[in-house]
Order: structure tokens, then C-alpha cells, then sequence
């Protein structure tokens, strides 16, 4: 737990970081964590006046989170990002990389998950 | 008979005295940036180097148009130095450039296209200005021909102070020497490349650095024509105009080719018509 | 324009700032970490440099009384000599030669005894194999 | 009839000392569209937390970027002490300011001459990485390498200064200063290198905020927006402004590199002067346990870490937001609509670091 | 006569292209300060020419990655011969720190051939100074073609 | 002699009613090739003779000017068809002036020579009949392959080649004629030739083009009318070599050289009036190829021409200096804005005819002379190009010169036609060039024209050398030539070698043919810079090392020993070496796209048209207020 964090949920993400956008708050990145059971955190970090904000989103094994790139376009890099390390994928990506921002085709495997198969790319 | 003679002289010694030239302005660049700087040979090692490359070629045209290049390069200062006329020679060198950047449009290469392209506004710009200081030269000695301007009798500087300038912005082009050198660069941080050189390797490449010497020569010598009647102060006026070359160098960013063509244009065009009204009111 | 006509007529009146290198050698600083060499007579194998090392190039067999580490790999951050509780690990102040083939540093000591009387049988071990770094030419790798 | 031609920046380009792609669709070299490729330095050490106990990933924290390893070092043990509740020395406080500092200047020397070689002025880049060696020199002298110096701990540093050295480095930063004035004339006011600046990749303060500019780039800007102004380590003990110029171009983030030069001579000064005496490093024990997210001034701005310990000796996630990743989203709105030639001063303008971003 | 000019020269006019294959940029400034006042590189005829068409020595700093592999290939292909690979850093040797990550294949040595390795992390300038001296032994004795 | 005359100027009349009346393809090709071996022989034969001034009947004086009458109303027909009134007015406008002054100021009794044959008319006759011809036998592959593509019913060959063939006629007829109302008989029929010719597809586009030309070129007709007026009120002769004979003229008489000039302007398509030449390129290849080389726009610069000694040394004179400086320059700077082949090709036809006019307007005998060896070398090296670019886009189905790049790749021998075509347009020792050197030295003395001609030859050198350029390409050995029929690649073989032989026969050219052509011009010329004499070389020499190196040159291209690369793409490039595509992001291949500048900004033709033209027209005002 981070000092001043506050857990969204998939329905309210966007919303949320509207409204951070709304108060002010400056975009700095996203980060991912893997928990033990499967599930994944994905951090979003806010300043405003160097006070950091955080929001915590908890997604689900195999759903889609939704893209705040369309709010921030700074987030499209750091989702295309999770994209590829955690294999994450985002709903409504301004660029959608799909999988190939850092990876090459022959890296086969999702580097920040255990055991996990990268599938067809290209798709 | 004469001139056939000192035409061949001149194509032998041109390149040697091209390469000691480039040598010592790697030199002399060197020094003015608190660097030792290469041996004054260098110019002629990495020539030779090149000869000793392997062929490395996207298409034949390529061959063809560095062969043109230097065949054009070395017959323009022959003609030179065996008394021609001015604008012949001009020609000549102006269907070298036009080679060497159809060679690099032959490439499926964007870098090599850029560069050609770039190469062909670098053209747009001298040529006038040097067509140009020739009508000025042909105004006060009445002829074209090197021999006739050779045996002026007063320094041409003194009546065409002004079209020394204009050239000299020819030079600096010439010479690919920053604020100018954005077609190719003697330096490698370039956007592009090597720009119309990109695609050119080994040999190739050492065909091209040896008529460049060529073409060095050639314009220092029409830049030696200004004062023809000294053989020590046309050495200075050459010394010094070389030299202020390698500050200009030194001293100035790259420019851009739109800029070139506004400001060379521009102030070459104004310098020209001062010059010229000068010359017929003096 | 031409501001930095000074700068450089200022250069090209004073000598060039060049360090003629490998001609003239200048004298390294102390502490500089230029290569890794072990003290093998005082090396305990007790295999803290090689737990330690973030880049794990540095191999310790306690039992064969070898100490391998590849060159080629270390990252030289002087971890393993601080942690060295025998302090036998030194860095030279000289930086490694390159090289034309793939090397390793092996090194062999006495391995570290329970019994005593190891004094007298050291001494013709450490003349044939712990001369300082011997290089061990090895093939390179090549993938398919 | 379409006069589009498009180039390929990279991955391989004399230009770009490291590999990036930029796909640039020009039109008489006016750049129509830009869209990067990155990867090509992706080496993925965040993965290697797991791999490698958090004693050594500071050395693998360091090479994220060979440039800023310092802070990147600093940054990390920042996070790991706070996880830990770790009281640093405040000596060591003071001389990870000083080599941080150090580190600093010789990055904006670096750059100043990259950017001078952007546009081609050979010569300035030459005498600014002339000036630069001095700073190499004394991190070579003071911590035993030149670029990556290692001298980071958990819990403090692993070198000290001595008086000797504190005054030798202070003579050699007289030097530096002098030297890097003579060039001030040179690289803010020369008009070629004025033509080639001022106007080129603008961003405005709004966009500036609105993408999330850090660093110089976000301060060329006018957003006063600088990590050490929270006063992490030493900071808080000394006197300090960011440098912030408002006209947003390639001109204005050249000029707040360079001040920052002089600023950052100015912080070694003050923290040479005020280094109290005691100890180097706070002793260790146990495993970091728990989320921490720090933040850290690096030469291309705010560096943001996320770790999160589990208790054992690897950490479950280390997670690196660098400067030039929050800088990329900036460039890609700066580049349309420049000239061709433009491209490598705006690019370089933003100081990429490539192995920061992709790490 | 010629042929043994050219071999003079070739040991005199080694240009160089150097390629940053995934390295942290300490060993790429330290190749670009060999380029400058202090180490001068120039001395001994070295230009950096940044187009592989021009280079005689490629200096490849960092490690391989699986992105690059193909970039280094193709930059080595277009090299015209002879030609001479030089590794700078523990990197570029073996992957050094970075050589568990999973985007990493490893030292050059894995996709081109590579005649001198120069050790160090990063490498410093008269280490890498030596390497290409040693770089020009090798290259001289080689032939066009 | 009178048979030859007939031969040339009547016999393609009759072959063309031949080609129209008989619609029978195979006596068509019949017809036209044999009209074009007999204009070749006929025009030899005439060369043979040398200058000579030729009486006609009274009964051809009639049939001439009833012909006239009767093309004027046929003109005017058209006018009312075409619902314009600038064509109506224009015409009627001739219609009164020439009754009027057949009626009422004509002295019929004294009757002039109606043709003669000097130097000047000799070498135009060449270029009319064996260039002119080579196109029409061009034309007949081309058409048949161009109704195929535009899937025609009713094959309307006839008519076409039946204004073709016409129109080779008529240019003999003009540049032969001494009456100068015979010249303007001609100038009529190659001005209603054109209409035709332009308007033949049909489309709405040819349609409108065509009665531009057709306007314009009244206004042409117009000036003409008043000028032979003018002329003939102050000469009281309608003969030109007897008005040329009167000296350089003053007053009245200059203002009527001047309004023949005007005309000849308007026929060589100068400022302001390019227009309609740019419009002509709706037309059919051979068209275009026609127009541009061998007649319609070289009727203008021969007039022209051929008045040059009445306004020597007169204030006229710079005027005509100064609009064909301008139109030369304003014209390449156009050319640069273009990426239409044809419209390039157009663009340089309007600025080498500037440059002609400039060199008849400097009026020395060095820029005489140099005048008359453009218009040869002009001819032969543009209806190349016109052939190459009409065979190119017949294969590729664009004549955008984007398209054309790395052509050598699938079409090798018509590349290499091409590049030589435009070789010869710019670069030593072919012909353009020289003539270029030789203006250059004649301008000198002109502060505004040199500057002009100096900027405008560096444009000159853009655009052409970067067509040429990327024709050029990669091919591998083993691929399969390119297929031909033998009517499309026979003119263009010969055209092609042609321009090199000439190339190599400059001197010869010069120095046999055209100085003793010119004798008065020999002795005054300042710089014979042809001969040995002043270069310290002589030219000859020269061109043989120049032919010696550009063979050494393709001699290494072929043999040496070259191992192929892909090209650099920043490391980056992906697929078979020729194609230039590169890996771009998202692991996408992006194929290679590359473009010539073609600086919108500066060289736009939208942009600079207007300006030009209101430049132009104040030039030409200029120019006639000077006469006055």
C-alpha cells in the first residue's frame, strides 16, 4: 500500500483519471505488478505540484482493461509497454503496437509471467 | 601543343596536389579543435585503401556515373590549365556533378535519393553565381578564355571585389564545407548519411574522393584567376581564402537548403548587380 | 555568426589538447578498477565473490581448489573485493588488454585443507598454473 | 502524383548514437508523419529482480543507463532504503549529491556537444566533450571508473573524499565553469546556431503539461517542474531553483541545459562545502518487504521507480518509469511539420535515451 | 608495388562505423569520445563514417538483442570486405550483467564473427584504443574480396 | 526545282487526303511511309541545290489566296460550332483586315517571288521533313495502340493522319515562302492543323484545349495581318527578302517587325502565351511530339528569325532579348514543379524557345548562329524524348515521371533512349549544350538577359538530370529485353543516334555547314569558339575524349567484377535486394517510396503562372513601346 492510493474498478477507471485530468493532475506512467494469484495490478501514477497520486486497478486473468490513451496520450506508451512484458491487453488503444513495441517475433514467450505462450502476433 | 602539354600536367598534379590539400585542411580542422589531427598523407591512404576494396555495388549505373564523375572532373581542369574557355570548362564540371547525382538517383536508396536531391538544389545554386562571376571576369577582360584572362594586366580582385565573394559562396559549396555541406558531409553526424555518397563504396568511393580533389583544385584555380598578374600574392589570396574556408567551417552550424537558396541566391544576386554597375561606372 | 572564431584561432595557437596514447602511457589513478586479478597464495575459496557478483562471472570449485572467472563478462564494479573477506581479490589500475579470442581467467590454488602441512606442497602448483591469468583460448560459440 | 518519400531513422543512423526507428513520411523534406519503432535496446533487466538479490541489482539498476547510472543507482537504493526504514549517513548523503552532480554536467556536456554535432558544428561539439573529460577524470579518480562508478550501497556509498580530492575536484570545476563560458557566446547567441534552434520543435506549456514533459524538456517549457526540488537526500540542505525557460523550442531546452551546467557546478560547491563528517554506510539486515515508489532528478528529468519486496531477498517487481520515456509522447507531437534537417535537433533536443526508455 | 601500397594504406585508413546493439550507452560515448581532443582517433587515420558502405572496422557495443540481430547481420552484409569486427564491453562480449534477461541472445560473437574483443564495463577509451590497433593487425594481413 | 517544291509542300497534302479518303490501314502506313522517304529525299535534293528564290504562276498567287479565304471562314465555322467568341471576333477581325487589304491596298501588279530557299529556310525544311516524318511513322503503331485503349468504334486514323502528314506540308510551305502573305497562308494551316490535331480525341478537355490554341493562335493571326500591313505600307513590297534587303528598320516598319515578332510569339508559345502549347498535351503523343519539335512552335522562333536583321541593333531587339531571357527562365522554373513528363517536356520546349528568341534578339552573328543550331538540335533531341515518354506510358499507363523510376528495370532499351534524349538536352558535347555555351558568350555584354540565362540554365540542369536519374536502376542480366514493334523503335533508334552522331559532328556541322551558311556572320563573330583558335583547344579533340571516357566509363559499368548489396535503409532492409523496402515499426515491411522535390512553395505553377504572365506582358508591351 502507497500513500495516497485509491482502488478503481474497470467501470470506473476512465472516469477516474478524467477526473484526475480534470483537477490538474500531470500523467506519469503506469506500472504492472503480477500477484500469487493470477491477477494483476496495474498502477497508475498522477502528480500534481510534486505530490504523487496513485490509483489501483485490479485486472482479472484474460480480460481486456480499458485504454486511457484516449484521456492521456502519454499512456499509450506505457500500456503498449505492458502490452509486451505482462501481456496485457487494452481496450481502445490510440497506436496499438500489438505485442511487437519491444518484442520480436522470436521471443516467445511473455517475460514478466511465468510459462506463458505469446500468441500469434500478427493477428 | 602547349597547352595540350600543361592541360596533362595539370591533370597529373591536380589530384596530388588535391590530396596534400585535403590532408592539410584535415590538419589544420584538427588543430583548431585542440585536436592532433591525421597525418598530412591521410587523404591519400584512405584512396588507396579504397582501391584495395572490395566492389560493393546496389546497381552498375552506379560505375558508370562515379567513372563520368571523374572523367569530367579531370578533363574540365585540363581544359583548365590548357587555356580554355571559362565556360566550357564550367560545362564540363557541371556534367560531372549531374553523374554523380544521377548515380546516386539510381538507387533505391532514400538517403542517396535525398541527398541527390539536396546535391541538385547545391547545383541550382552556384551555378548561376559562377556563370556569373564569369560574365563578370568576361566585362572587364573581354574574353572567356583563360589564356587572355591569365595575361591581364591588373590583379581582377581590384575590379571585382565584390564577384570574389560570390564566388567564394561557390567554394564553400564546392568544397561541401559547413554551412553548406548538407548533400554529403565530411562528417558523419549527417540526417542523411552520406546523403548523395551513401550508396558509393570502395572504389567507387575513391573514384569520387579524387575527382572531389579535382573539382577543389578546379575552383581554387578560377579563384587563382583574380589575381593572375603575381605569382606570390595569388598564392596568399588562395592561402587566405582557404583558410578563411576552414574558420567558415568551424565556426558556422549547417545550415538548410532552403535557407541556402534564399540567402546565396539573394546576396549573390546583389553583390552581382553592385558589382556590375560598379564596373560600368568605374 | 563566427562567435567561435576566437575558440578556435585560440586552439590552433595552443598545443593540442591530445593524449597520445598508446605511445604516451599516463599514469593511472589509484583505485582505478581496470582488471581483476586474484591473489591466489591467500585465496580461501570460500566462494563470496562468486554469491556476490551481480553478473555471476566468477566460478569457485572449493573441493578442486580452481578459481574461473570470465573476463568477458565482468562488469568490473569491485564488489567481490570489497566482500573478499580474504582480501586477496585487487583490481590493477591498468585497464585489460583486448583480446583476439574468447578467454577465461582460471586459476589454480591449493584448495583450503582441514589438515595442516599444506606449506610445502603449494609451491610447485602455484608455479604452473598461477601465473596471474591464464589465458585459455576457447573456441567461440557459434549458433547455428 | 504522390512526392512522398519515406525514410527510415534507424535503426542503424550516424545521427542516433543508439537504435531507434523512426518511420518519416516527408514531402519536399517537410516531415508529413513520424511513427517509431522501438526494441532494439530492449534488454529487459526489470525481469532480472528475480533473478538477482537486491544487493545486485544496484549494479544492474546503474546500467540501465550508462549516462545517469549514478542516479539510476541512487534512485534504487532510495527505494530499497525506505523499504527497509534504512537511516543513510548523512555524509553519504552529501557525496551521492556530489557524484550525482558530477554526473549531471557530464551528461549535458555530452549532450550540448551531441547537439552541436545535430547541426553540424563540428568544432563546438569537439571542445564541449573536451571540457567533459575533466569531469571523467575525476570520477575516474574519485570512484575508480569513468562512466559507471559504482559507488552506491544499500545504505549509503562505497567511496569517500578526501580533502585533498574535494579541493582538486573544486579547481577542476573552475576550470570547467571558465571553459564552458567561452562556448556560452557560441551556442546561445550565434546566429547559424540560432537559425537552427529557435523555432524548431516547439511545445507549448500546455501540450508541455498535458503529455507529461519532464526535465529540461518539460523546462525548456516553462514547467517548473524538477525532482530535486522535493528535497530527496542532500537536496534539502541546499540552495535550489530550477532552471526554466518559456519559449518551449530546441533554443529554450539548449539554454536550460546549459545553466543547469552552471547550476549543478553551483550544488558541487555548496555540498563540498557543507559535507559533515561520519560515516559512509548504514549497516543492513533483513529483506525489503512492501510497495515504494520514488522519484529522482536524473540529467534528463524525473525517474520514477516502483518496487515492490516480498520479504525475501528478490523483490517481486521493479518497475522503471525513466525521463525519456515520459519524453517520447512530446516528440511525436514536435516532429510533424519540421524540415528534415530539423529532425535530429528535435530529436536530440529532447536528450533520448534509448536505453533508459526500453531498458 | 599498388598491392602493397594499399596494404600500407589499409592499416592507416581504418574508418569505423560503430552500432549500439542494446548496450546502456557507457560504452557508446566512450567509442565517441576516442573521437575526440583528448584521445583523437584521428591520429591514426580512424573516421567515424556512420554508413556501413564506408567502414572498414565495425565497433559493436552492447548486447544482442533479438530485434537487433537482424539489424547487426544486415549492417555486417553491406560491409564491403575485407572487413573487421571489434566487441567493445562485457556486453558486447558476452551479455555481461544483462545476459539471463530474456531478450538478450548474447555476445556479438553469436551473429557476425568478431576479431578483437575489448573487455571492461564499460570499456575505457584507450582500452578500446588498443583494441582497434589490434583490430588493424589482423585487418591488414586480409584481403579484398 | 519547282518539282521538289511541289513535293514538299504539296505532296503531304495529297498524302494526306490519300491517308483520309482511303480508310485502309495497310495503304495508310503505305502512304505515310513512303510520303516520309520522298519529304527525306526531297529535302536532301533541295539541300543539294542550295539557296535559290522561285516564281510562282499567278495561278498559284489565286488558289493561295482564295485558300486563305477559304480557311479563314472554315476557322470561323468553327467558331460559331464552338460558341466562342474571342475565336469569332478574332477571325472576322482577319477576315476584314486581309479583304480590306487584298481589295483595296494591294497592288497586284507587281508580283514578288512566292518562295525562296536560304540557309536558314534549307535547315528548317530538313528538320520539318526527316524529324517531322520519323514522328508520323512513329504515329502509326502509337495510334493504332491508343484507339485500343480507347476501345473507338470507328477508327479516326484517317483524319488524324490526314492533318499529320498536312501539317508537314504547310511547315515546308511557311518556311519556304518569300510572299509573306504565302507565310501567312501557312501560318493559318498549321494553325488550323494544330486545332485539329489537339481537339482529335474528342474529350471535353481536348475540346477546350483546342480552341485555346485556336484563339491564341488568331491573335497570332491578327498581329500577322497588321504587321504585313504595316510592313507593306512602309516597304511597298510584299517580299521578304526584299524587306530584309531595305536594312534594320526605324518607326513604323519596326513596330510591324515587331507585331510579326509578336506573332511568332504567340506561335512559339512565349510568355504569356504557353498556355495553349500546355493544353496541346491532351493530344495524342505524336501530336505533341510534332508541335514541340519539328513545326507549329518552330514556325514562331523562324519568324522570328527570319525578321532578326530588320531590327538589329534597335531597341526591339533587347525587348526580344529580355522576353526570351524571361520566358527561358520563368519557363525551367515551371518545369521544376512538374512531375507530368509531357508537361516537363513542354515547359523546356516553351524555355529553349525562350532561348532561342534571346539569342535572336542579342542579334549577333555568334547568336544567330547559335539560334539556328538549337533549333536543329532541339528538334531532334525533344522528339525523341516526346516518342520515349509517349512509348513509356503506353507501357506503364503514366506519364508521371514518379512512376517512371528504376524504368530500366522492366523497359531497358527505352530507358536508355530516354536517358540519352535528355542527356543530349543538357550536358557536353551534345548539341543543346554547346548552343547554350555559345548563347552565354553572346549575352555577356547583357547585364538582364545574362543573369537570366544563367539562373535558368542551373533550373534547366535540375529538372532534367533527376529524370534522367531515376530512370535508372537495377536489372538483373537474365531478364528478357523489352518488345517493340519495328515502326515505334525504328524512329526512335534513329532518332536517338541522331542526336549522339550530331553530337560528334558539331564542329563539322558548324564549321562547313553553317558558318559558310553564314558568311557574314563568320567574320564578325568574336569568338569562333568552335574552331581551335581561341579554345587552345580544339573541340573536336575534346568531344573524342569525352566519346573515349564515357566508353571507358560503360566499359568498367559492364565488366568489372561487382558483387550486388541491397542499399542502406539504416540497417533495416528486408527482401530481395532490388526492392528497397525496409522493416518499419509493428513489424511491418514498408516498401520503398521515394520522390523529387518539387518545391510547391517556390516553383508551384499555380502560384508563379500569373506573375510570370503579367511579368511577360509588360516585357512584350515594353518591347512594342520600345519600337515605337
Amino acid at each position: 500500500m502507497i500513500p495516497n492510493e485509491h482502488p478503481v474498478t474497470a467501470e470506473s477507471l476512465v472516469s477516474e483519471v478524467m477526473r484526475k485530468k480534470n483537477e490538474g493532475y500531470r500523467f506519469v506512467t503506469m506500472s504492472s505488478v503480477g500477484l500469487e494469484d493470477g491477477t494483476t495490478d496495474i498502477l497508475y501514477h498522477f502528480d500534481k505540484d510534486l505530490e504523487l497520486a496513485h490509483l489501483r486497478f485490479n485486472l482479472p486473468t484474460g480480460e481486456k482493461a480499458p485504454s486511457v490513451s484516449g484521456v492521456y496520450f502519454a499512456a499509450l506508451l506505457a500500456e503498449n509497454e505492458l502490452r509486451d512484458l505482462a501481456g496485457l491487453e487494452f481496450e481502445g488503444l490510440v497506436l496499438d503496437y500489438n505485442g511487437t513495441l519491444y518484442l520480436d517475433p522470436s521471443v516467445e514467450t511473455v517475460p514478466l509471467v511465468n510459462n506463458v505462450k505469446i500468441v500469434d502476433k500478427k493477428a | 601543343m602547349e597547352g595540350l602539354v600543361l592541360a596533362l600536367l595539370g591533370i597529373i598534379l591536380a589530384p596530388m596536389a588535391g590530396g596534400l590539400l585535403a590532408g592539410t585542411d584535415r590538419r589544420v580542422t584538427a588543430w583548431m579543435q585542440s585536436r592532433q589531427g591525421p597525418p598530412i598523407l591521410q587523404a591519400f591512404y584512405d584512396v588507396f585503401k579504397l582501391f584495395g576494396k572490395e566492389r560493393l555495388m546496389v546497381n552498375r549505373w552506379q560505375v558508370l556515373c562515379c567513372w563520368i564523375y571523374l572523367i569530367a572532373a579531370a578533363l574540365s581542369v585540363g581544359l583548365f590549365f590548357g587555356k580554355a574557355d571559362l565556360l566550357l570548362i564550367f560545362f564540363v564540371q557541371a556534367a560531372g556533378a549531374v553523374f554523380l547525382v544521377m548515380g546516386a538517383l539510381s538507387v533505391k536508396s532514400p538517403y542517396s535519393q535525398v541527398g541527390a536531391q539536396r546535391e541538385l538544389v547545391q547545383i541550382l545554386t552556384y551555378e548561376p553565381l559562377l556563370i556569373l562571376v564569369f560574365a563578370g571576369i568576361y566585362l572587364v577582360v573581354g574574353s572567356f578564355n583563360v589564356g587572355d584572362i591569365m595575361a591581364y594586366d591588373a590583379p581582377l580582385l581590384r575590379k571585382l571585389p565584390l564577384m570574389f565573394i560570390v564566388l567564394s559562396y561557390a567554394l564553400t559549396i564546392k568544397l561541401r564545407k559547413s554551412p553548406f555541406d548538407f548533400s554529403t558531409s565530411h562528417h558523419a553526424h549527417q540526417e542523411i548519411v552520406k546523403g548523395v555518397l551513401t550508396e558509393y563504396s570502395g572504389p567507387a568511393l575513391a573514384i569520387i574522393e579524387v575527382a572531389h580533389w579535382y573539382e577543389t583544385i578546379l575552383i581554387l584555380a578560377v579563384c587563382s584567376l583574380f589575381w593572375a598578374t603575381n605569382w606570390f600574392w595569388m598564392i596568399v589570396l588562395l592561402a587566405a581564402t582557404y583558410f578563411a574556408e576552414l574558420v567558415i567551417d568551424n565556426t558556422m552550424a549547417r545550415m538548410t537548403w532552403r535557407w541556402m537558396l534564399k540567402y546565396v541566391w539573394s546576396i549573390g544576386l546583389a553583390l552581382t548587380f553592385i558589382n556590375f554597375i560598379w564596373l560600368h561606372a568605374g | 555568426m563566427l562567435t567561435f572564431t576566437p575558440n578556435i584561432l585560440k586552439n590552433l595557437a595552443a598545443k593540442p589538447a591530445t593524449r597520445k596514447y598508446p605511445f604516451v602511457k599516463r599514469e593511472q589513478f589509484s583505485g582505478v578498477r581496470g582488471e581483476l586479478y586474484n591473489d591466489i597464495d591467500n585465496c580461501i575459496f570460500c566462494g563470496m565473490c562468486s554469491r556476490k557478483c551481480p553478473t555471476q562471472c566468477i566460478t569457485v570449485d572449493k573441493t578442486a581448489g580452481t578459481w574461473v572467472c570470465d573476463p568477458f563478462t565482468c562488469v568490473f564494479c569491485g564488489i567481490c573485493a570489497d566482500s573478499c573477506p580474504a582480501k586477496c581479490l585487487h583490481f590493477h589500475a591498468e585497464h585489460r588488454p583486448p583480446s583476439v579470442e574468447r578467454e577465461t581467467i582460471s586459476m589454480q590454488g591449493e584448495p583450503p585443507k582441514p589438515k595442516v602441512k599444506k606449506k610445502a606442497k603449494a609451491a610447485p602448483a602455484k608455479e604452473e598454473a598461477g601465473k596471474k591469468a591464464k589465458a585459455e583460448p576457447e573456441e567461440a560459440p557459434k549458433e547455428d | 502524383m504522390s512526392n512522398r518519400t519515406v525514410i527510415p531513422f534507424g535503426p542503424q543512423h550516424p545521427v542516433l548514437p543508439e537504435p531507434i526507428h523512426l518511420k518519416l513520411v516527408v514531402e519536399d523534406e517537410i516531415v508529413k508523419e513520424a511513427v517509431p519503432a522501438l526494441g532494439y535496446v530492449h534488454r529487459g533487466l526489470e525481469m532480472l529482480a528475480t533473478k538477482r538479490d537486491y544487493h545486485q541489482m544496484i549494479n544492474v539498476c546503474e546500467r540501465v543507463c550508462g549516462i545517469c547510472s549514478m542516479i539510476h543507482a541512487v534512485c534504487y537504493s532510495q527505494s530499497i532504503e525506505e523499504l527497509m526504514k534504512i537511516e543513510v549517513p548523512e555524509r553519504a548523503q552529501f557525496l551521492r549529491v556530489i557524484w550525482s552532480e558530477l554526473h549531471r554536467m557530464h551528461s549535458h556536456l555530452l549532450w550540448l556537444g551531441l547537439f552541436a554535432d545535430a547541426f553540424g558544428f563540428e568544432a563546438l561539439f569537439m571542445q564541449f566533450w573536451k571540457v567533459r573529460e575533466r569531469i571523467m577524470d575525476i570520477n575516474e579518480a574519485t570512484a575508480g571508473n569513468r562512466v559507471i562508478v559504482s559507488v552506491n550501497v544499500i545504505g549509503g556509498v562505497r567511496a569517500d573524499l578526501s580533502q585533498e580530492q574535494l579541493r582538486w575536484i573544486l579547481d577542476e570545476l573552475e576550470i570547467v565553469e571558465k571553459e564552458v563560458k567561452a562556448m556560452e557566446n557560441t551556442i546561445l547567441n550565434d546566429y547559424t546556431v540560432k537559425s537552427r534552434t529557435v523555432g524548431a520543435g516547439v511545445m507549448t506549456y500546455d501540450q508541455a503539461y498535458e503529455l507529461g514533459a519532464v526535465g529540461p524538456t518539460g523546462r525548456g517549457s516553462g514547467l517548473k517542474s524538477d525532482a530535486r526540488m522535493l528535497g530527496y537526500g542532500a537536496y534539502k540542505h541546499l540552495d535550489f531553483e530550477p532552471v526554466v525557460h518559456p519559449d518551449g523550442d530546441s533554443y529554450a531546452r539548449s539554454w536550460v541545459r546549459f545553466h543547469e551546467v552552471y547550476r549543478s557546478i553551483d550544488l558541487v560547491r555548496q555540498a563540498a562545502a557543507a559535507l559533515p563528517e561520519g560515516d559512509l554506510a548504514a549497516k543492513v539486515k533483513g529483506n525489503p518487504e512492501g510497495e515504494v515508489v520514488m522519484r529522482v532528478e536524473q540529467p534528463r528529468g524525473e525517474c520514477l521507480y516502483y518496487v515492490k519486496g516480498n520479504g525475501s531477498k528478490f523483490l517481486d517487481r521493479v518497475r522503471i518509469r525513466t525521463p525519456t520515456f515520459a519524453n517520447i509522447p512530446p516528440l511525436l507531437t514536435m516532429v510533424p511539420e519540421c524540415e528534415l534537417a530539423d529532425v535530429p535537433v528535435i530529436v536530440l533536443s529532447i536528450d533520448p535515451c534509448i536505453s533508459c526508455t526500453e531498458r | 608495388m599498388f598491392k602493397k601500397l594499399i596494404k600500407k594504406s589499409r592499416a592507416k585508413s581504418p574508418w569505423i562505423m560503430h552500432f549500439d546493439c542494446g548496450s546502456c550507452n557507457g560504452c557508446d560515448i566512450e567509442t565517441l569520445a576516442c573521437l575526440t581532443p583528448l584521445y583523437d582517433v584521428e591520429r591514426f587515420g580512424i573516421i567515424n563514417v556512420g554508413n556501413p558502405k564506408h567502414a572498414d572496422v565495425l565497433l559493436v557495443t552492447g548486447t544482442v538483442n533479438h530485434r537487433n540481430k537482424a539489424v547487426l547481420k544486415n549492417i555486417y552484409d553491406q560491409m564491403p570486405d575485407p572487413k573487421a569486427v571489434i566487441a567493445i564491453g562485457a556486453c558486447g562480449l558476452s551479455g555481461g550483467v544483462f545476459r539471463d534477461c530474456y531478450n538478450v541472445v548474447g555476445g556479438v560473437d553469436k551473429v557476425i564473427p568478431v576479431d578483437v574483443y575489448v573487455p571492461g564495463c564499460p570499456a575505457k577509451p584507450e582500452a578500446i584504443i588498443d583494441g582497434v590497433v589490434q583490430a588493424l593487425a589482423k585487418f591488414e594481413q586480409k584481403q579484398a574480396g | 526545282m519547282s518539282n521538289l517544291l511541289l513535293l514538299l509542300i504539296v505532296l503531304p497534302a495529297i498524302a494526306g487526303l490519300v491517308c483520309y479518303f482511303v480508310r485502309s490501314s495497310s495503304v495508310r502506313t503505305l502512304t505515310v511511309t513512303a510520303t516520309g522517304a520522298v519529304l527525306t529525299a526531297a529535302s536532301l535534293a533541295l539541300l543539294g541545290q542550295g539557296s535559290f528564290v522561285f516564281e510562282a504562276s499567278g495561278l498559284w498567287e489565286s488558289l493561295v489566296t482564295v485558300l486563305d479565304f477559304a480557311l479563314l471562314f472554315v476557322v470561323l465555322y468553327y467558331g460559331f460550332k464552338l460558341k466562342n467568341l474571342l475565336i469569332k471576333v478574332l477571325t472576322v477581325t482577319q477576315i476584314v483586315l486581309l479583304g480590306f487589304f487584298e481589295l483595296f491596298m494591294l497592288d497586284h501588279g507587281v508580283s514578288v517571288p512566292a518562295l525562296m530557299g536560304d540557309n536558314l529556310a534549307l535547315v528548317m525544311v530538313l528538320i520539318v521533313s526527316i524529324i517531322g516524318s520519323l514522328i508520323c511513322i512513329f504515329g502509326i503503331p502509337y495510334m493504332k495502340e491508343h484507339e485500343h485503349h480507347l476501345n473507338l468504334k470507328k477508327s479516326k486514323q484517317p483524319q488524324f493522319f490526314l492533318f499529320l502528314v498536312l501539317f508537314l506540308g504547310a511547315m515546308n510551305g511557311l518556311v519556304l515562302a518569300n510572299n509573306i502573305l504565302w507565310l501567312y497562308f501557312f501560318f493559318e494551316v498549321t494553325t488550323f492543323c494544330s486545332f485539329m490535331l489537339i481537339g482529335h480525341d474528342g474529350t471535353e478537355v481536348a475540346t477546350k484545349n483546342a480552341t485555346r490554341a485556336l484563339w491564341m493562335n488568331s491573335v497570332g493571326g491578327v498581329a500577322l495581318v497588321l504587321g504585313i500591313i504595316f510592313a507593306y505600307l512602309q516597304t511597298g513590297t510584299l517580299g521578304i527578302v526584299e524587306m530584309l534587303a531595305a536594312g534594320p528598320a526605324a518607326g513604323a516598319l519596326l513596330v510591324a517587325v515587331g507585331l510579326i515578332c509578336l506573332a511568332g510569339f504567340v506561335k512559339a508559345a512565349q510568355l504569356p502565351f504557353q498556355s495553349w502549347l500546355l493544353g496541346a498535351m491532351v493530344a495524342p503523343t505524336p501530336v505533341s511530339a510534332l508541335l514541340h519539335s519539328s513545326t507549329m512552335v518552330k514556325a514562331g522562333v523562324y519568324m522570328v528569325l527570319r525578321f532578326s536583321p530588320m531590327y538589329e541593333g534597335t531597341f526591339l531587339s533587347h525587348g526580344i532579348a529580355l522576353c526570351g531571357a524571361f520566358t527561358f527562365l520563368a519557363c525551367a522554373a515551371l518545369a521544376i514543379g512538374q512531375s507530368n513528363g509531357k508537361k516537363i517536356l513542354a515547359y523546356s520546349t516553351v524555355s529553349n524557345l525562350g532561348l532561342i528568341i534571346a539569342c535572336a534578339g542579342i542579334n549577333t552573328p555568334l547568336a544567330i548562329i547559335a539560334a539556328v543550331m538549337l533549333i536543329i538540335f532541339h528538334a531532334i533531341s525533344k522528339s525523341l524524348l516526346f516518342l520515349c515518354v509517349g512509348t513509356i506510358e503506353q507501357a506503364i499507363g503514366s506519364r508521371d515521371i514518379e512512376n517512371m523510376r528504376g524504368l530500366f528495370k522492366s523497359m531497358p532499351r527505352t530507358a536508355v533512349v530516354t536517358i540519352i534524349g535528355i542527356l543530349s538536352m543538357l550536358l557536353p558535347p551534345f548539341g543543346v549544350l554547346l548552343c547554350k555555351w555559345m548563347a552565354l558568350e553572346a549575352a555577356a555584354d547583357h547585364l538582364f538577359v545574362i543573369v537570366m540565362l544563367a539562373l535558368g540554365s542551373a533550373l534547366t540542369v535540375v529538372y532534367w538530370a533527376r529524370w534522367a536519374g531515376l530512370l535508372m536502376g537495377g536489372r538483373r542480366i537474365e531478364s528478357t529485353p523489352e518488345k517493340q514493334p519495328l515502326f515505334t523503335r525504328g524512329p526512335l533508334m534513329l532518332l536517338c543516334a541522331g542526336a549522339l552522331v550530331f553530337a560528334f559532328a558539331t564542329p563539322f556541322l558548324y564549321r562547313e555547314a553553317l558558318v559558310p551558311m553564314f558568311a557574314a556572320a563568320h567574320a564578325a563573330s568574336h569568338g569562333n569558339i568552335l574552331d581551335a583558335a581561341t579554345g587552345g583547344f580544339a573541340i573536336y579533340p575534346f568531344i573524342m575524349l569525352i566519346g573515349v571516357g564515357a566508353l571507358f566509363a560503360m566499359y568498367r559499368a559492364l565488366r568489372s567484377d561487382v558483387r550486388r548489396t541491397s542499399p542502406y535503409l539504416g540497417g533495416a532492409h528486408v527482401g530481395d535486394i532490388e526492392d528497397g523496402s525496409f522493416l518499419g515499426p509493428m513489424e511491418t515491411a514498408v516498401p520503398y517510396q521515394a520522390s523529387n522535390y518539387y518545391l510547391g512553395e517556390v516553383f508551384g505553377e499555380l502560384r508563379l503562372t500569373p506573375w510570370f504572365n503579367i511579368a511577360a506582358g509588360g516585357l512584350i508591351i515594353l518591347m512594342l513601346g520600345g519600337a515605337l
